[in-house]
């Protein structure tokens, strides 16, 4: 939480499609909430449970991936990857008491930039309503 | 003449020491028995063989930041811990409060650790004797007795109508001050621990069979966690490192144990302890060898709980006989 | 139970040994509490009387095979440590040929601790749906065949609660860790030269052993272990705290069950969860 | 202790108006390790790289953060700038201030707190960045062209004709695309078929060029320079080495099927050239419809009546080129650059309800209209209606038929149709005085050059009533068909009784343009058009190295686009064949040999098999990247537990170190 206690989303964002989707949102002047934070990776399979957890234990409340949809990785299986150690990922974080919520996985493509800032101004919304991380 | 202080009156002592001071003291934790702080006399658990970790805990915590720095246009300034919170730890065993008396030697020795000093003369320890010592219990063997009051501050002997209060130190008496005790003439027994391990001579027979096959045999087993080093009370080895949170930096100290592999890694990779054999005749070596030549005692109060906590049953006293065996035959 | 396997186990060894086809004999015997067993390494067929198999002989040895890269060696396993071979097997950690595989049908272990021994069978023995080993050179005791579908009580029973009861309740267990490792230690899915949380550069874990630091280790570990955990329970009976490792384990087990049709360990070369996939599979995020 | 160097960008009032940049300028100045910070108007201008090739002679800078615009936008150029001023060009990251923060936000407070947060992770990152040496590959200088088309034609021209080797890949059975089932070409109406056709002759003659018809591209692997392609070449049941083409076959098949090239207006025989002046202007035989391959089927199960043999091509082909043992047959090739021009189809109208849902005979699509006015079409060049083969009188028009209608997802305009049917109610009246033309529409697009002037001439000279409004009803009324729609100009509705309705369909991306682009790698967009690396600078690149697109699969677009795209296309894999050895890019993984246990989960995962074993000194097998396959993508990294192994440009020490400064701030 920064100090006017809005949440702090951490976004990871594939170079190839959501960081260019989320570029396209610039360039279309998509407006959406700037709690987010993003970090430029080459592939969603790039992203670290690592540094996903880090994120988590050092007080962030919510954490985006976003990459290409099934199909389009530019690496051919990089999201396919991603998608199985997420979906694991996120059930043991929900069971160690961190809302599945607070994690979630977008497949956004370079040209889907209005997509993502409906996908960003929702989560960040969400994450409002949801509140501080209570414990930890 | 001993003298006695009831069950009441020793729980509204407590009380009153809880006024103003930290009470530390065993305390059901899950199914653990764990020396921790308590908000109230009903928390203190008052017959139990020991605790599952040693107090060493409040003296030489697993964590501890020896300084933080503050910076001001760029220069720096060191700002060491002080304590100032005072501490009664209540129900120490007369072993492991003789284990936090003997690493005074290698922490107070010149140069002085400040944490450890501050650690020492704010805390005062009342000591509970042993009435039925635990199988694992061998402390007769090692130079103490489960009546042995010669590292505690206050030593409590349960009797039938109370406890016998004994002040040891000068600390101890202030602590009793204002405590009301009943004389009486009912004598002490001193409790037996019959387990005897024959630890006589040991420092001479491990110098003779440092190189014998035994210990990488003994360490075929062992798997070479930590256990035995941080249930230890005598154990108190530590590592240190820099962290840097929101600008501000702590140098932080913690414990590390020989038997973790990078314990002994040097720059460049090498170590010169990489096998498993080595490292485990480290623990014992320094327990039964290097410890009692430079401080005198053994390193090894007999608490037992390394024999009980170790995953595959690296028992200190079975390794004390086998090589007094294997010494015999060396001759 | 106990004398016929012994006996049978203790043959086998000399047998092995006698006719030098293995270094080395992984086995349990008693330890010096005269109570529960501990494990024995027996390289002399004069001393395969040491070797004892009883109801408290628990830990998985496979984990030895570790230190014995290249020696040919034979290592009694119950039906949940058999699996481990399989996990090593697939991670090119051991030979297939240098393992000598002494499988016995185990009955249950029951709760022991030093000097301590109740008839009561351990709770991971009631959820134990391999009773059989899944790899074995020389079976000991009948084979069970059929055994119930598994069931995860407890895990459901964690999420039953809510998310801030779940995090306190981790956060308890955080911060009684005193991170001394044995659950890695004694885990044979852990064999890493340098382990994630000792690493300086970079510093995933800081060395503070503090709540924070031990939910992150705990969390990371029991992910590591994901889709690759055989449930042999180790890491819960070593711990000297009794951090409840299993839920964390049984809670990923279940997952991996559910998204991705997997058991661990159960064969050689089927390869684990996280390093395959389904192009068209739908694990239920990103929808 | 390394010196940072950070530069601010202003970007004009693109992040300057948003975000406080002095303000960020001095917050830089506070971050560990920084040393210098300034503000440029422009970083991207001659002046602001200047100033950063000073600042870092003058201040002995060893890393510099460039805080602007997307990475994606200018990163090259200032690892550029970065290298000329004697620096390593790795050490150096760039933070995005303009498309993630300055335009997306409006409150100034929070986006510049966020532009400093971003400047913080990016100083954090490039703290870490060591420097990196790209490597030389060597570089096969052959060109694969996917598509035969106009644009396609023209690109294989192009490299053909700057001496490197060209393979054009055709699906259908002969080359020309779309523009080859056309009549005119507006403006100037050019027969389609005299400016293509020769075209076409010189792709097949070409010595540069290996022309491969009937053939889809099934895998490409490998990386810019050094692409390996599997081309499936369909069974043409017909030797191409010895058939000469004389037409015997396909004027005595029997077998008639109706003609997809003239879009179901016309027929054709089973084994077929699709039209007149097709190259190769050699048969196939349609598997499906030819009487033998029923007959053949019809044996294996003998279920039904029993089909007559047939064979008769094979009788009568004078040099024996019918063979039947012909099978598909997939050849592998190597390529160092691709250019995908795989063209567009038209909208399919039957989606539309109102304009009859494809059911009236005498409702068509403007390119089959093309068809009829075609003299090599189905009725030579007469256009009759298709329900009574009779000369329609009163002809109506409807534009934007699959364009400018969200409701039909297709809410982009097509560009090409108001022009066609210029071109169409111009000819119409040529062909036949008596015609009269009508033409609803929403806006008359007519922007390239003598556009204009053609559109006005469709009204003015050929007399056709263009009415400004939709249709909203088509029905039959007999033999006639009643348009009804609205003259929003004069706000009347309007009822015509037209002999033929020509619907303006619009263009679509072709038939299975997603999974082309998902073999190549490249993103489509949800049209499932082609996307390139930038629609302004960088029209026919894609994110992809060496793999370019051109034509009307990027977006709708006319032939003197196409031909210009498919031209630039050329140029550039020109520009890139003519060099001897290509420089790799150096983000890829490197192993940490001491940490390696050889579990090899990163072979497991690698989708490029660039992990290689390799056996240590003391006897471990332990894994290793082989550089040149390893394209970066970082999916070993997370796979491999001891963390043994590391992607250069985005180690774990660089992505932790930017989180950690997030968090910890």
């Amino acid at each position: 939480m920064s100090e006017d206690n809005s949440p702090l989303v951490i976004g990871f964002l594939c170079n190839w499609c959501s960081y260019a989707g989320a570029d396209m949102a610039g360039t279309s002047r998509q407006a959406y909430p700037p709690n987010i934070r993003i970090m430029r990776v080459p592939c969603s399979g790039r992203v670290d449970p690592l540094l996903i957890v880090k994120c988590f234990e050092e007080g962030a409340d919510a954490v985006l991936v976003a990459g290409c949809h099934p199909g389009d990785c530019h690496y051919t299986e990089g999201n396919y990857h991603g998608r199985r150690r997420f979906a694991l990922l996120r059930d043991l974080l929900d069971f160690m008491g961190i809302e599945k919520e607070r994690f979630r996985i977008e497949w956004i493509s370079a040209s889907e930039g209005k997509r993502f800032a409906k996908v960003v101004s929702e989560f960040t919304d969400e994450m409002t309503k949801l509140g501080p991380r209570k414990v930890g | 003449m001993t003298k006695i202080l009831g069950k009441t009156g020793l729980e509204s002592w407590l009380h009153n020491i809880m006024q103003e001071r930290a009470l530390v003291a065993p305390k059901h934790v899950g199914d653990l028995i764990l020396f921790d702080p308590v908000q109230s006399v009903d928390e203190v658990v008052f017959d139990y063989e020991n605790t599952n970790l040693s107090p060493k805990e409040f003296f030489f915590p697993r964590t501890d930041t020896l300084f933080t720095t503050k910076s001001q246009d760029n220069d720096v300034e060191l700002i060491p811990t002080i304590i100032d919170q005072e501490t009664v730890i209540f129900g120490i065993r007369p072993c492991d409060a003789r284990g936090i008396a003997m690493l005074d030697g290698p922490y107070l020795d010149d140069p002085a650790d400040s944490l450890w000093a501050q650690h020492r003369n704010k805390t005062t320890m009342i000591g509970l004797s042993c009435t039925k010592p635990a199988p694992q219990c061998f402390c007769t063997s090692v130079g103490s007795a489960p009546n042995d009051s010669s590292s505690v501050d206050i030593m409590l002997t349960e009797v039938d109508d109370g406890y016998a209060v004994e002040a040891v130190t000068e600390k101890g008496e202030r602590l009793l001050q204002g405590v009301e005790l009943k004389e009486s003439d009912v004598t002490l027994s001193a409790p037996s621990c019959d387990t005897s391990v024959p630890a006589e001579g040991i420092v001479e027979t491990v110098k003779k069979v440092f190189d014998s096959p035994y210990w990488s045999r003994l360490a075929d087993r062992c798997i070479h966690c930590n256990v035995c080093a941080y249930v230890c009370p005598t154990c108190y080895c530590f590592d240190i490192r820099d962290r840097t949170d929101k600008g501000k930096i702590e140098r932080i100290r913690t414990w590390e144990s020989c038997q973790s592999k990078g314990f002994t890694r040097i720059a460049g990779g090498h170590d010169p302890r990489a096998d498993k054999g080595s490292r485990l005749r480290q623990r014992f070596c320094h327990k039964l060898l290097y410890f009692p030549q430079q401080f005198g005692p053994l390193s090894c109060v007999g608490c037992g709980r390394c024999v009980v906590s170790c995953p595959v049953n690296i028992d200190i006293r079975e390794i004390i006989s086998d090589l007094q065996e294997l010494g015999a035959k060396v001759g | 139970m106990g004398e016929d396997f012994t006996q049978q186990i203790r043959d086998k060894a000399k047998e092995l040994l006698e006719n030098g086809a293995v270094e080395c004999v992984i086995g349990y015997e008693t330890g010096s509490d005269g109570v529960s067993a501990r494990p024995a390494f027996i390289y002399d067929a004069a001393e395969v009387d040491r070797l004892a198999f009883d109801n408290t002989c628990t830990h998985n040895l496979v984990k030895y095979l570790l230190d014995k890269k290249g020696k040919s060696t034979a290592v009694v396993v119950k039906g949940c440590d058999s699996r481990a071979l399989n996990l090593l097997l697939s991670e090119r950690q051991i030979q297939r040929d240098k393992v000598y595989v002494i499988g016995v049908v185990c009955p249950g272990v029951v709760e022991w601790g030093w000097n301590k021994r109740s008839e009561q069978l351990q709770k991971r023995c009631n959820w134990c749906r391999q009773h059989t080993p899944v790899v074995s050179d020389f079976a000991v005791g009948e084979p069970i065949t059929e055994e119930p579908p598994a069931e995860f009580a407890d895990v459901a029973e964690m999420a039953t609660k809510t998310a801030e009861d779940r995090a306190t309740f981790w956060r308890d267990q955080a911060e009684r860790c005193i991170r001394c490792y044995a659950c890695r230690q004694a885990c044979p899915g852990c064999y890493c030269i340098d382990c994630f949380v000792e690493l300086l550069d970079p510093e995933w874990v800081g060395i503070r052993i503090a709540p924070d630091e031990n939910w992150m280790w705990n969390t990371i570990r029991a992910y590591h272990l994901g889709g690759r955990c055989i449930s042999c329970n180790e890491c819960e009976r070593v711990c000297p705290v009794n951090i409840p490792l299993s839920l964390l384990n049984r809670k990923l087990e279940q997952e991996v069950l559910d998204l991705f049709d997997y058991k661990a360990g159960m064969s050689e070369d089927a390869p684990a969860p996280l390093i395959t996939f389904k192009k068209d599979e739908n694990l239920g995020i990103a929808e | 202790m390394s010196r940072i160097g950070v530069f601010v960008c202003h970007c004009g009032t693109n992040i300057g108006g948003i975000v406080n940049v002095p303000e960020v300028v001095e917050a830089a100045k506070a971050m560990p390790l920084v040393a210098y910070a300034d503000e440029n108007k422009y970083t991207c201008s001659e002046v602001g790289q200047g100033s950063i090739r000073d600042a870092i002679r003058e201040q002995k800078l060893d890393r510099v953060v460039v805080a602007a615009c997307s990475p994606r936008m200018h990163e090259n150029t200032f690892r550029k700038t970065v290298a000329t001023a004697g620096l390593n060009p790795y050490l150096l990251e760039i933070a995005n201030l303009r498309e993630h923060c300055s335009w997306v936000h409006s409150d100034s407070k929070k986006a510049t707190a966020k532009a400093i947060d971003h400047v913080r992770m990016a100083v954090a990152k490039v703290a870490r960045h060591e420097s990196l040496f790209p490597k030389q590959v060597g570089l096969t200088k052959r060109a694969l062209v996917i598509g035969g088309g106009i644009t396609g034609i023209q690109a294989a021209l192009d490299i053909a004709s700057a001496g490197h080797e060209v393979v054009l890949v055709e699906k259908e059975p002969s080359v020309g695309g779309r523009m080859s089932q056309l009549d005119k070409t507006f403006p100037t109406l050019d027969c389609s078929a005299c400016i293509l056709t020769p075209k076409m002759v010189d792709v097949a003659q070409h010595p540069n060029i290996t022309l491969l018809s009937y053939s889809e591209v099934k895998e490409v692997r490998g990386f810019v320079g050094n692409f390996e392609v599997d081309i499936l070449k369909k069974a043409k049941m017909v030797d191409h080495k010895t058939c000469t083409g004389c037409g015997t076959c396909w004027q005595k098949c029997p077998e008639k099927v109706t003609s997809e090239f003239d879009l179901g207006l016309g027929q054709r025989t089973a084994i077929y050239i699709p039209f007149a002046q097709a190259v190769p202007n050699k048969p196939v035989i349609d598997m499906e419809n030819c009487r033998y391959q029923k007959y053949l089927k019809w044996t294996q199960t003998e279920e039904g009546k029993k089909p007559p043999e047939c064979r008769i091509c094979e009788k009568l082909c004078p040099t024996k080129s019918i063979a039947w043992e012909q099978q598909e047959e997939i050849v592998t090739e190597k390529f160092g650059a691709l250019v995908v021009a795989t063209g567009f189809k038209t909208f399919d109208h039957s989606v539309y309800g109102e304009y009859g849902a494809g059911r009236y005979p005498d409702v068509i699509s403007s390119l089959q209209l093309e068809r009829l006015m075609s003299a090599a079409g189905p009725t030579e060049g007469e256009v009759l209606r298709p329900s009574d083969n009779t000369h329609p009188k009163n002809i109506v028009f409807i534009q934007c038929v699959g364009s400018r209608d969200d409701k039909v997802g297709r809410p982009y305009c097509s560009k090409v149709c108001c022009m066609y049917t210029a071109k169409h109610a111009i000819m119409l009246k040529e062909h036949d005085p008596e015609v009269q033309c009508y033409v609803f529409y929403i806006d008359i697009r007519a922007g390239g050059k003598d556009f204009e002037e053609f559109a006005r001439r469709a009204q003015d000279e050929s007399g056709a009533v263009y009415l400004r409004g939709r249709v909203s009803q088509i029905y039959q009324d007999g033999k006639t068909l009643k348009v009804l729609g609205e003259d929003s100009l004069i706000g009347r509705p309007v009822e015509i009784d037209a002999d033929l309705v020509v619907l303006a369909t619009g263009m679509e991306a072709s038939e299975d343009a997603d999974r082309l682009a998902q073999t190549l790698h490249i993103s489509y967009n949800i049209y499932n058009f082609l996307i390139e690396a930038h629609p302004k600078l960088r029209p026919v690149e894609t994110q992809t190295d060496g793999v370019f697109v051109a034509g009307a699969a990027v977006g709708p677009r006319d032939i003197p686009d196409c031909v210009a795209h498919g031209s630039a296309a050329a140029a550039k894999v020109i520009g890139l064949l003519s060099q001897d050895s290509l420089t790799t890019d150096p983000l890829t993984a490197i192993v940490a040999p001491m940490k390696c246990v050889g579990c090899f989960a990163c072979k497991a995962v690698c989708p490029f098999n660039a992990i290689e074993e390799q056996t240590t000194r003391d006897g471990r097998i332990i894994a290793s990247v082989n550089e040149s396959l390893c394209k970066g993508c970082g999916l070993c990294v997370v796979a491999c537990r001891p963390g043994a192994i590391n992607l250069r440009g985005f180690t774990n020490q660089q992505l932790l170190s930017e989180v950690m400064t997030l968090v910890r701030r």
